[in-house]
């Protein structure tokens, strides 16, 4: 019996990779669910916004190493990161005002907005290939681990190895520090407030004196800043291709609901019960078991409880039992 | 007699879609070689190619279908394609076979298509999963592995060559830990890599594509230790592996089509000239498939599928002048002059059977961040 | 200009679409090919099934469901299922123990719901559920996976599964409804309380469930190995060309054997879609006007209140949903013929369901000429905007210097513009009118 | 007679594309004056009331606050202008709490209005009870409390109220009146429409009754209800 | 008719009805009044199948029926209307009305496919019936026009259109009269009083005003804080100084300065 190897091998394979999964996915889910909870529609432009925002920081990332500019141990990335904000807010901003404000006006249904994000993710989608291609583009650099797996087991003298990826702990970090200032915004300030009377009750807030273009266009700001931030760091962690953003929309939308639609803590818990359920419903248990089982116990086959090729599956079906038992999400989510 | 000015080739790839980013290296591979032959002014009387580009979507039956209408009705000869399996055997079925047209499909790989009733009409530049299976449990077993681990991208070439390295590497002793599925598109790996350094191994198989999922899983693997050797398929060799994840990748090794010609080597250099990578996945075989259609076209004096199909073969295959990628101009001419010809292009093109590619192999082992070939199979 | 004219009007357009695809190559987006206007037409038809089940699901009664995907696979799985032949041998070696595992599933699940309905909520009825299903499955998966493993090995490369029942492929449609209705059900009866988004997005997994399903277990229908040369409700177009009276016919047409024996085959397909969606429309066209279709639109308005005034919502639903369901079921068994193969691989939800929402949308939801048109208009974009953002793309660098650098790139990245184009035409008809082009009254 | 404060001058309109609800109808307030609008259903009150906050277009026909045209201004800019609306029906944001409601109804205000939602608290005390509980969780009468509540919160220069009392219970309703009046009595401008139209005529300085989306009858408060027509007609005999 | 026992609704914490014990004669009309929250709209929707009590039984003619869905109280001859309306937007005034009645032979598929001759007389006698009830509200001249669009006073109306569509043997009526104009509100009354007497319905009205509930209801019971609080004829009740103190209260304070003020 030995916990200690167990205990890190497990961290290494399941815990550190899936909270750092989870956490992009939150990221990611945070802005469509503050979308929804405020412009209520589901934004299904999302993953492209995230991809441009991530393009805009992968050309100025290259433009900066081939200045020679770079931020010591942590990748160039971080210090594009403004810029691609910033483009992103841009992008976002003339989107809305050549496209959803008819809608608004025309006060149309969620579902037309719906198929109006549709339309401008296929439009972003172009946009997107146009410029970077839809090739694989890494732009990671600076130092890639804060341990790594060789290193740790020289260290400790244990058979496993954990390692830690730069990448890993910055989206953590991140994740914490946006969540933690979103929810004050949101519930704390006045124009916090004002954003979530305004998806209350449109007319009211009018009344109220409220600015419903202001409301909208911070609203967009911070889905901006969320989408870049989100999507430059899963490239940081993975790599950057426009296809696999747009397939992220999966995963992030199932994210957003688990946790509740519009609730930003929502969307954090979602998005670690959909990667955790990705990496341990299907997780071989046999290594594990043969650390911490007697001899005798020892699993012959691999103890997995399901194959890897029904991850998404797992991942869909844990939602859809989360939904039956709490029907607008875990923290209870709006639902226009 | 009526030889036409131009001759017109589809291209019919998944442009957008799944495999969007191996398209445009495909489609730059097959131009090039319908570029060198109307440069070379060779063909009939010196007459044009042009190609005309359409999209599959990888995974659209109704848009692949509607879009090879399109192509013939636009008057294209033959068609280079498809590529996604799914779309390649709609084509064929509902479009090519009614209409007796030609395709030629550099990526296909799957065994189902083998047995398709396809009227002599389907031809492949990639070789089946099954051959390249033997040579990879071959390649293990030379290099003394016992153990491995084995996930493949989901779709019938990866689930075609994973069972297939299964089954001939067990016969020959070996022990396969897990078999284990990876789909491409998604940007996660953790739950695979998790799976596969519990089941452990020697090695692991990646038999993916190196710029999809196959990527990502190696660097999954690296990053958390779980692997430090890998076995590369065909879809994993190509130049971006290791530059990509670097050093670490070293003393992996694997396998692609190819024959002791330079064919490959002289194709990636050709490429790199126009600006692609000549060594991304298909990108030879879709430079071979071209190059075959037209060949054959010469050699039958004819663009009417129901004169050259019976060509594709014979230019292929020996007996005959050997041609390497570049020689386009020399084969047409020797064809003109009644000679014989032995395709080899980039990939070392050999076709057997119902329009299959024999493929004879090149072992591959990285070292110093390149992949080098250091055996013929 | 009355409403009527209007409507009419629009589907004229989008026959004159077709005609000019049939007849012209004008404008650059054309191809002249009776048979490619023929092939867009089929699948269009086929997308306004789909589209009019939709819109049988949202615009009568306002359900959210975005797993369209996963009922037009499960269609083309009835297909396998119904029409191709028994695997030689897969029913002994491995079959009927399948079916015993099956059966084995159903039960513990069946235990599992009868043990939480049966006893109070607690710790004994946590741990009796889990103890049921963890042994349920412990025994499901012993049951199971031999014979699963002995199905596979018979010929893996060309079988490998238990094969269907040999029936004739027309039968298929009827029972991909059938089979989506089945399954269409039991989603019903566990998702349908959830409400808009919730509701969508436990559709969409369930899709996603169903064709990780179909794509992994290769007993059941090869997997990702797919199933090709599925058989055919027409002949076959080599057989017309070789078939004398055929060849002499189309002579005397002024057509010859390939150009007609594709033709014939393609107008086939059109006619019998063509009985299908009028035979649909028409039903769901009198069921809309009916109190039936008052009643749903009641629900779909204010479902508290229509509960209060004695409408049975929840039963309602589900109706709506299996027969909803069901149309897209039809769909797909119809998709997979016309195809000839069924290729799991191939289901997306951007291509089997958000495109399939686009079209109900554009269309107008809540009217079953609207999604019909729908279906249809969309359907043609969907493979026509790739040579027109050619085009677009064409005019764009027609100003710029032959060895521009930004021309190559522009002319590279031209595929692209498919889906930038799809976008812009999506863009510009909602603009102009955002309740559809033929809205609900 | 000078120009009154708020006047909605022989304003004809109605919804969007719609037909005139509104013929060339007139209403006005002057400071610590209540302005009762009775009528039947339907008549168009809610609609007036709209129209001189500028939630739908007049097609013609002015409206006025203290001798400035506004007739153009969005109903946001009129909020600034200070005037303070409480609609009939969906008057209150009903995910946010109680506390948070009145907050937004303090939302143009910089100043500290921590006093002015302890006097709303006086008034209604129910709500005090119940500030950190979401609005929409409450009972109607409660709402509707919530609702006036947030209206005074604005500190407004002219308060407009669409029927205040509907469903609160007699002496919230008595309180309610009373409340007006008082606030009236600091001069405020009073405009709201009533079904209660008895005892909200017996408060009012004016009294308008609209039949069909045109003034039918306007006079004093006491001089509608002395009148027996209007008595019959409007205020249930 | 209708037998409350020791009802409980617990909101969280929160108890909205706390114990609350009352009986519907049979042929009554029955006040139900009390203070804003005192947990009367509580009491119908557990009532009426909306809510789920937390304790306690209700019966109907001596039948349990305690947690019932809505749908099957209204073939039960339970109908309800709700205090803020709950209108089907998207449907006409008329079509309102007309989908209340239950078992119409149109609202089962197969019939309206191949029974098309039978909808079609018995949609004839809806509208019929349905312009009946529009005409007796005075709003027939909005039978067109979606509920949606139609004045707030209008959709009470409408909503208590709905409940005279059918022979129901007892209805819960939620404030129909709060934004219903006076004099229109005591022809309903009237109304009500004649469907009591001619056709033996059941009434139970919540109502804030005193006028209202004095021309119709005998007994009126008084809720406060989840529980009855009194019982008994109108004026028995408004003599009860509990029942002032929490719920009539005593007048306007500030009248006399304001008629002074004008003085
Ligand atoms: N969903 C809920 N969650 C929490 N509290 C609630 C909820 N619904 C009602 N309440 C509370 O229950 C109490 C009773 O509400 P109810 O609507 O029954 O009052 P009522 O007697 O009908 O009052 P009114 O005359 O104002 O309509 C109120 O204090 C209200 O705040
Ligand atoms: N949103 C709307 N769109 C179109 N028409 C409307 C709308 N709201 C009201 N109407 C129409 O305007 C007319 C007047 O409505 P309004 O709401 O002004 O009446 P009201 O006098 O306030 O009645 P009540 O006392 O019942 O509230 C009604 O006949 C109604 O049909
Ligand atoms: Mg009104
Ligand atoms: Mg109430």
């Amino acid at each position: 019996m030995d916990f200690l190897n167990a205990f890190v091998a497990l961290s290494n394979f399941v815990l550190i990779p899936g909270i750092a999964y989870g956490s992009q996915l939150a990221l990611g889910a945070l802005g469509v669910t503050l979308i929804y909870g405020i412009l209520r529609f589901s934004n299904f432009a999302h993953g492209d916004t995230m991809a441009f925002g991530t393009m805009v920081v992968i050309l100025f990332t290259w433009l900066f190493q081939s200045w020679g500019i770079s931020a010591g141990p942590l990748p160039t990335a971080l210090l594009a990161l403004p810029i691609g904000i910033v483009a992103t807010m841009a992008l976002v901003l003339v989107t809305d005002k050549a496209v959803f404000k008819f809608y608004r006006e025309q006060k149309a249904k969620p579902v037309v907005f719906v198929m109006v994000s549709l339309g401008v993710m296929f439009m972003m989608n172009g946009l997107v290939r146009f410029i970077i291609g839809p090739g694989d583009q890494r732009f990671g650099d600076g130092e890639r681990f804060i341990i790594k797996a060789g290193t740790f087991k020289k260290m400790t003298g244990l058979d496993e190895g954990l390692a830690i990826k730069t990448s890993q702990g910055i989206t953590v970090v991140t994740a914490i520090i946006v969540v933690a200032l979103l929810f004050w915004f949101l519930n704390k300030t006045r124009t916090g407030k004002s954003m979530r009377a305004y998806s209350d009750n449109e007319d009211l807030a009018l009344l109220s004196g409220i600015n419903p273009e202001r409301v909208v266009m911070i609203t967009w700001l911070i889905v901006a800043a969320l989408a870049t931030i989100a999507g430059t760091l899963y490239g940081l962690d993975k790599s950057f291709k426009p296809f696999t953003y747009f397939q992220l929309l999966l995963p992030i939308f199932a994210a957003a609901i688990v946790g509740g639609l519009g609730s930003p803590l929502g969307a954090i818990a979602g998005g670690f019960v959909i990667a955790m359920s990705e990496v341990m419903i299907t997780y071989a248990w046999k290594k594990v078991g043969g650390y911490i089982l007697p001899e005798s116990l020892e699993p012959e086959g691999l103890a997995q409880l399901l194959s890897t090729d029904y991850k998404f599956a797992v991942s869909f079906a844990i939602l859809v039992v989360v939904l039956l038992f709490k029907p607008t999400g875990i923290f209870k989510g709006k639902a226009v | 007699e009526g030889q036409p000015k131009e001759v017109k080739l589809g291209i019919l790839f998944g442009f957008t879609g799944p495999i969007e980013s191996l398209a445009p290296t495909m489609a730059s591979g097959a131009e090039l070689a319908m570029s060198e032959v109307s440069e070379s002014g060779k063909l009939f009387d010196g007459a044009t190619v042009t190609p005309l580009r359409a999209d599959t979507g990888c995974i659209d039956n109704g848009l692949a279908t509607a879009n090879a209408e399109k192509l013939i009705a636009e008057g294209a000869s033959g068609i280079v394609g498809g590529d996604c399996s799914g779309v390649t055997g709609a084509i064929l079925q509902n479009v090519a076979i009614p209409n007796g047209m030609v395709m030629i499909s550099p990526s296909a790989s799957s065994p189902g298509l083998t047995s398709m009733e396809d009227n002599g009409l389907f031809f492949r530049t990639t070789p089946s999963d099954a051959r390249q299976g033997e040579i990879m449990a071959s390649i293990l077993a030379d290099r003394g592995v016992d153990s491995i681990a084995i996930t493949y991208t989901n779709n019938d070439y990866g689930k075609g060559l994973a069972d297939s390295i299964q089954s001939s590497f067990e016969a020959a002793g070996g022990e396969v830990t897990i078999v284990t599925a990876h789909e491409d598109g998604k940007g996660d790996y953790s739950a695979e890599v998790a799976a596969l350094a519990s089941a452990g191994g020697d090695i692991l198989v990646v038999a993916g594509y190196l710029d999809q999922g196959g990527l990502g899983i190696i660097q999954g693997a690296l990053d958390t230790g779980a692997f430090d050797t890998f076995g590369l398929p065909d879809g994993m060799i190509g130049d971006s592996l290791p530059t990509n994840v670097g050093s670490d990748l070293n003393g992996s090794f694997g396998q692609i089509a190819g024959s002791d010609s330079e064919g490959a080597e002289i194709f990636a250099g050709k490429a790199s000239e126009l600006g692609f990578d000549g060594t991304s996945a298909y990108s030879p075989e879709s430079y071979d498939a071209a190059a075959l259609f037209l060949l054959a076209m010469q050699a039958s004096g004819s663009v009417d599928p129901k004169d050259y199909v019976s060509k594709i073969t014979e230019v292929a295959n020996a007996p005959g002048e050997k041609i390497n990628p570049g020689e386009l101009g020399k084969a047409l001419e020797i064809l003109a002059n009644g000679g014989e010809i032995d395709y080899e292009g980039a990939t070392g093109v050999n076709l057997i059977g119902p329009g299959e590619s024999a493929g004879s192999f090149r072992e591959i082992e990285v070292q110093d961040g390149k992949n080098v070939t250091v055996k013929f199979r | 200009m009355s409403d009527t004219l209007k409507h009419t009007l629009l589907f004229a357009f989008v026959g004159l679409l077709l005609l000019l695809e049939g007849t012209t190559t004008a404008f650059g987006v054309f191809s002249g090919s009776w048979n490619s206007s023929l092939t867009i037409l089929n699948m269009g038809l086929i997308s306004a099934i789909m589209a009019l089940g939709v819109n049988l699901q949202w615009g009568f009664a306002g359900l959210f469901n975005v797993g369209i995907m996963g009922f037009t696979a499960l269609g083309g799985l009835a297909v396998v299922l119904t029409s191709m032949s028994p695997t030689p041998g897969a029913w002994e070696a491995g079959g009927q123990r399948i079916l015993l595992a099956l059966v084995l599933g159903a039960a513990t699940i069946a235990a599992a719901i009868y043990t939480y309905r049966k006893l109070a909520a607690g710790l004994t009825r946590t741990v009796a559920m889990l103890a049921i299903l963890i042994i349920g499955f412990v025994i499901y998966r012993a049951v199971l996976d031999p014979g699963v493993a002995a199905v596979e090995s018979i010929n893996p490369a060309l079988e490998g599964n238990i094969g269907g029942l040999g029936l004739p492929v027309l039968l298929a449609w009827p029972l991909g409804g059938l089979l989506a209705a089945g399954v269409a059900w039991m989603i019903g009866k566990t998702a349908l309380g959830l409400r808009s988004d919730y509701l969508a997005i436990a559709t969409l997994g369930i899709a996603e469930i169903i064709i990780a399903v179909l794509k992994n277990e290769d007993w059941l229908s090869r997997g990702v190995k797919n199933v090709v040369g599925l058989p055919r409700p027409l002949p076959y177009e080599v057989d017309l060309q070789g078939d004398p009276a055929f060849v002499e016919k189309a002579a005397s047409w002024g057509l010859d054997a390939t150009t007609a024996s594709t033709l014939y085959v393609k107008l086939g397909y059109s006619l019998m879609f063509t009985a299908v969606l009028l035979v649909l429309l028409w039903m769901a066209q009198m069921a809309l006007k009916s109190p039936w279709g008052r009643m749903m639109r009641a629900i779909r308005d204010n479902e508290v209140a229509a509960n209060a005034m004695g409408k049975h919502v929840t039963r309602r639903h589900l109706q709506i949903f299996i027969l909803g369901s069901a149309i897209c079921g039809v769909a797909g068994a119809m998709m997979t013929t016309l195809d000839s193969q069924l290729t799991p691989g191939t289901y997306n939800p951007l291509r089997f369901t958000f495109l399939i929402w686009v079209m109900v949308i554009v269309g107008g939801s809540g009217n079953n000429f609207g999604s019909v048109l729908g279906g249809l208009l969309v359907w043609f974009l969907w493979i026509k905007v790739e040579p027109m953002g050619v085009m677009l793309i064409e005019l764009v660098t027609s100003g710029m210097s032959e060895d521009s650098g930004l021309r190559a790139h522009l002319l590279e990245s031209a595929a692209h513009m498919r889906l930038f184009t799809m976008g812009l035409v999506l863009l510009l008809v909602l603009r102009f009118s955002p309740r559809g082009l033929i809205p609900e009254k | 007679m000078s120009e009154p404060f708020l006047i909605g001058d022989s304003m004809t309109g109605g919804y969007g594309k719609g037909p005139d609800i509104l013929h060339d109808c007139t209403i006005a307030v002057n400071p610590g004056e209540i302005a009762v609008i009775v009528g039947p259903n339907g008549a168009g009150k809610s609609t007036a009331m709209k129209a001189v906050f500028g939630m739908l277009n007049v097609r013609s026909g002015a409206v006025r606050l203290g001798g400035e045209d506004i007739t153009t201004l969005s109903p946001q800019e009129r909020v600034i202008k200070g005037m303070g609306f409480v609609p009939q029906t969906s008057n209150i944001f009903t995910s946010m709490t109680v506390e948070e409601n009145l907050e937004m109804g303090a939302f143009i205000r910089t100043d500290d209005f921590s006093d002015t939602m302890d006097q709303v608290y006086h008034l209604f005390p129910i709500l005090k009870d119940k500030r950190h509980q979401a609005a929409g969780e409450l009972s109607g009468g409660q709402r509707q409390q919530v609702a006036v509540g947030r209206a005074l919160m604005t500190k407004p220069k002219v308060l407009m109220l669409d029927e205040p009392t509907a469903g609160v219970s007699p002496i919230v309703m008595d309180e309610l009146f009373d409340r007006i009046i008082e606030v009236s009595r600091t001069g405020l401008p009073i405009l709201m429409v009533e079904q209660n139209a008895k005892q909200a005529l017996e408060i009012a300085d004016k009294g308008y009754v609209l039949v069909q989306g045109a003034n039918a009858y306007t006079g004093t408060g006491q001089e509608l209800l002395a009148d027996p027509e209007v008595r019959k007609s409007f205020l249930g005999g | 008719m209708i037998v409350v026992e020791d009802l409980h609704k617990h909101f969280g914490g929160f108890h909205a009805v706390d114990g609350a014990s009352l009986e519907i004669a049979k042929g009554s009309i029955t006040g139900l009044i009390g203070p804003n929250g005192a947990g009367k709209t509580t009491l119908f929707n557990v009532v009426a199948g909306v809510l789920p009590p937390t304790s306690g039984r209700v019966l109907m003619d001596g039948e349990d029926i305690t947690g019932l869905p809505p749908h099957e109280l209204f073939h039960k001859g339970l109908l309800r209307t709700f205090q803020i309306a709950h209108e089907f937007s998207s449907m006409t005034c008329r079509e309102n009305l007309m989908m209340v009645p239950g078992n119409q032979s149109g609202e089962t598929l197969w019939n309206t496919w191949f029974g098309r001759k039978r909808i079609a007389d018995e949609e004839r006698a809806l509208r019929a019936k349905a312009d009946e009830v529009l005409e007796f509200l005075t709003i027939s001249h909005i039978a067109d026009l979606k509920a949606g669009e139609i004045s707030g006073g209008q959709k009470k109306l409408l909503e208590l259109g709905r409940t005279m569509m059918v022979d129901a043997k007892i209805v819960f009526l939620d404030e129909v009269g709060a934004g219903v104009n006076r004099t229109l509100l005591y022809t309903i009354a009237d109304a009500i009083k004649r469907l009591n007497e001619e056709r033996g319905y059941t009434f139970v009205v919540i109502e804030h005003d005193m006028e209202f509930i004095g021309r119709l209801c005998d007994p009126v019971i008084v809720m406060a804080e989840g529980k009855k609080l009194a019982e008994g004829t109108l004026d028995e009740i408004k003599a009860n100084d509990q029942v002032i103190e929490a719920y009539l209260g005593t007048g306007l304070k500030n009248k006399d300065k304001l008629q002074g003020a004008d003085a």
